[in-house]
């Protein structure tokens, strides 16, 4: 990959999507990047908020804000050095902004790579550093419209 | 400076933006934030300056985009 | 997971697709997954014939066959052995039998649990596994309709 | 016993099917295959019983579907 390519790239790795990740979103998505010929595998992670119990109240929905230009920078970084470590040819991250509801889809992330293991440990490290280092956060909203603030483990 | 807060941290604030000006590194900034915000007292978050994750006693300057980032829980 | 939902699941884990896995497929899959409320994370692998370059020729499809009896019967041992090392909730494969181009979709597999580490190792395995293990053959063919057999790594 | 052939293997017999009466076990067969077409010789393959992968001396019985396979490639 050259600095040109690598750089375009750059523009569009992270998006930010009002509400829940709808599914002909990602059906489109996995479109547009099966149309690489080169390619051989892609790796897909798709988060759905999950009606957990906590303390007897289920999740109704999370609520995300974010850092936005924080988050695309970093977001950057970290497929960036995904890339360069397991040799994926592109790599993309959505993610939902303002309110998702239970049994919604909040994160997509995939990436494409010639060879399978480069395409699941990418999008696996792309996974794992997200949650961890992008600034978004989760507020958890219960039934009797009280929240808490998610915890990341 | 330009002072950012997001999550549990805008909770707290009431606020999820305001103006500060004094303290020379962030080191002095948290100290501020909790003698004029107690609930801040004891809580984990990390400074941002420019976009940047700072250090403890990362020097500030007038122009600086400042950011309150409680534990991330994106995902 | 009881015995009971564990035998349903073993009806259709693995099924043969006549041509290539089209996209409009697998949205359909990746929706009727995204209705499960309790579940968090679906991590999908797809599979696409690179039009690799061997010889100086570059490979124009792969055709596949398969012994489809034995193939479904070891990919529900592998499903169930993921299901129970990594608490997946479900999980299927879609796999093409016949002549799939260059640049088409051959291979689907998701894996759906509660967390996201579960869902990413089991979708590995199974994908693993599966390139090992299914009594699957795939042709290379290449323009001047010349072929030889598909070797795995 | 029926004997259903695979891939590369099905290439070379020049068919996917066939009936073979004789060998009691697996490595009985293999020999006899290897006889019967010599480029099979030195070839990399298993053989199935009823649809799992048999040791090399597994017994055979007239019912059984046996199963010639080359090394797999699939996705």
């Amino acid at each position: 990959m050259d600095f040109f390519s690598r750089s375009i790239k750059m523009i569009a790795q992270l998006i930010f999507i009002k509400g829940s990740v709808g599914s002909e979103l990602i059906a489109k998505e996995i479109i547009n990047f099966s149309t690489m010929k080169q390619v051989g595998a892609h790796s897909i992670f798709i988060g759905q908020v999950r009606n957990d119990l906590i303390g007897g109240d289920a999740v109704q929905a999370i609520e995300y804000t974010a850092y936005e230009e924080m988050a695309k920078e970093k977001a950057s970084e970290i497929i960036r050095t995904a890339s360069g470590e397991f040799q994926l040819e592109e790599a993309k991250i959505l993610h939902s902004i303002g309110k998702v509801k239970a049994g919604e889809i909040c994160l997509f992330v995939i990436a494409v790579s010639k060879h399978r293991k480069g395409a699941i440990h990418g999008c696996e490290q792309i996974v794992e550093r997200l949650k961890q280092e992008l600034p978004i956060w989760g507020k958890e909203i219960f039934s009797d419209d009280s929240h808490q603030w998610k915890v990341n483990r | 400076m330009k002072i950012l807060a997001f999550g549990k941290i805008a909770e707290i604030l009431q606020k999820d933006e305001m103006e500060l000006s004094g303290p020379e590194d962030t080191l002095a900034l948290r100290k501020r934030l909790e003698i004029d915000f107690p609930a801040l007292q004891g809580m984990d978050f990390k400074i941002a300056v420019n976009k940047k994750i700072a250090s403890e006693n990362f020097r500030l300057n007038k122009e600086a985009e400042i950011a309150l980032l409680p534990p991330f829980s994106g995902g």
